[in-house]
């Protein structure tokens, strides 16, 4: 199982902090897309973070399970 | 790893404090502190009562580390803090304190900018903006 | 006129003061504080143990006057203190205080690198380094 | 009379820090070598302030009775 978190406005739309989803042989890309399709995200213009950093929408690389990949709304700190 | 993460406003106090902690480094002869403040921002007449501030700490903690260790090595400084904090946060509190300190002033100002805009820039830190009539809106650095 | 020179130190808990003044200015976003804080210089192997500040006051304050006029006219500032400390500061001790307000953290870095440095240039203040062993030296800025 | 200041080292070298001095007739640089003569002012690289303005060693402005003129040493504010 690979955990995915949502923040901020993200977490707002999707209603849930975190869950955990059945990976297999799928990229950044094909999660990403799988949960875009889940939720409504089009409006979010959100980044993944893949293992605590930030990778490309569209990148190739693996997603393992033990994973944590997370979907980031715009930054606002400071 | 060093702790960032406040719960809850960073007081005078804290600050106080902090600044007190130096005066044993003589070797120091210059501090800049930088502080954000909660803004009463007014969206279209409505104006801003808080931030409620998330993190993903984990992610945070390892961006900050990346940054603090820039800081070391393009400025000659001789301690830096950051602290940021989480939770609702009233406007006129101060939710972001960056704390300099260096032994010639010359050396503290830009290593200040940096560390400022590199956390806004940077760092996942989520400020959900609370308004009088309690409705609110996500609020987005301008370096997204 | 405003009251610039302080007798003594410049303490952590007159800075948290001054800070907690101004969280009831709602139009604040950033901060900017400077300190200067005496350093243990080495000198042909004497150490610095202190520095006794004098100033010809009533020029000071023109000059101060002057040089504050400029920051508000150059700089998009809320407010601006500068505080500095007359009498014997020992090391470690915090001797100089430029505090800088603004909406937006961009106003806030320049006009505090210009406020220190304009002081340390034009301020008639002067700076007698006593030495552990009670020899001294006069402190003389870069900029003179 | 005319007030004279002196302050930092350059006090320490004329061991006082103000006198009031008779002015007839003389302007700045003219004071300036007076007290420059009267004490050895030579390696102190000092400033004159007329009236708390920082004023030329070799100004030509009148100095009046009344008037307040400082001898400064180099700045060491901050």
């Amino acid at each position: 199982m690979a955990t995915i978190r949502y923040f901020g406005i993200v977490a707002e739309v999707t209603q849930r902090n975190e869950e955990y989803i059945e990976i297999e042989n799928m990229n950044v890309s094909e999660v990403w897309n799988l949960l875009y399709a889940k939720y409504d995200l089009s409006t979010l213009n959100a980044r993944v973070a893949l293992n605590q950093r930030l990778v490309d929408l569209n990148s190739s690389i693996t997603v393992n399970n033990n994973d944590e990949l997370a979907l980031l709304p715009p930054f606002a700190g400071g | 790893m060093k702790q960032v993460f406040v719960k809850g406003p960073i007081t005078p106090d804290f600050i106080a404090t902090s600044i007190a902690k130096h005066q044993s480094k003589y070797e120091i002869g210059a501090h800049n502190i930088f502080l954000g403040q909660v803004r009463a921002d007014e969206v279209r007449n409505r104006k801003v009562a808080a931030i409620d501030f998330t993190c993903y700490e984990k992610m945070a903690n390892e961006v900050l580390h990346d940054i603090r260790e820039k800081a070391f090595r393009t400025f000659d400084l001789t301690c830096l803090h950051i602290y940021h904090s989480i939770g609702e946060i009233k406007v006129g509190e101060v939710c972001f304190f960056v704390f300099v300190s260096a032994k010639h002033s010359k050396d503290v100002y830009e290593a200040t900018e940096y560390l400022v805009n590199a956390v806004k820039k940077k760092a996942p830190i989520f400020g959900k903006e609370l308004f009088e009539d309690e409705t609110h809106q996500w609020k987005v650095n301008k370096t997204w």
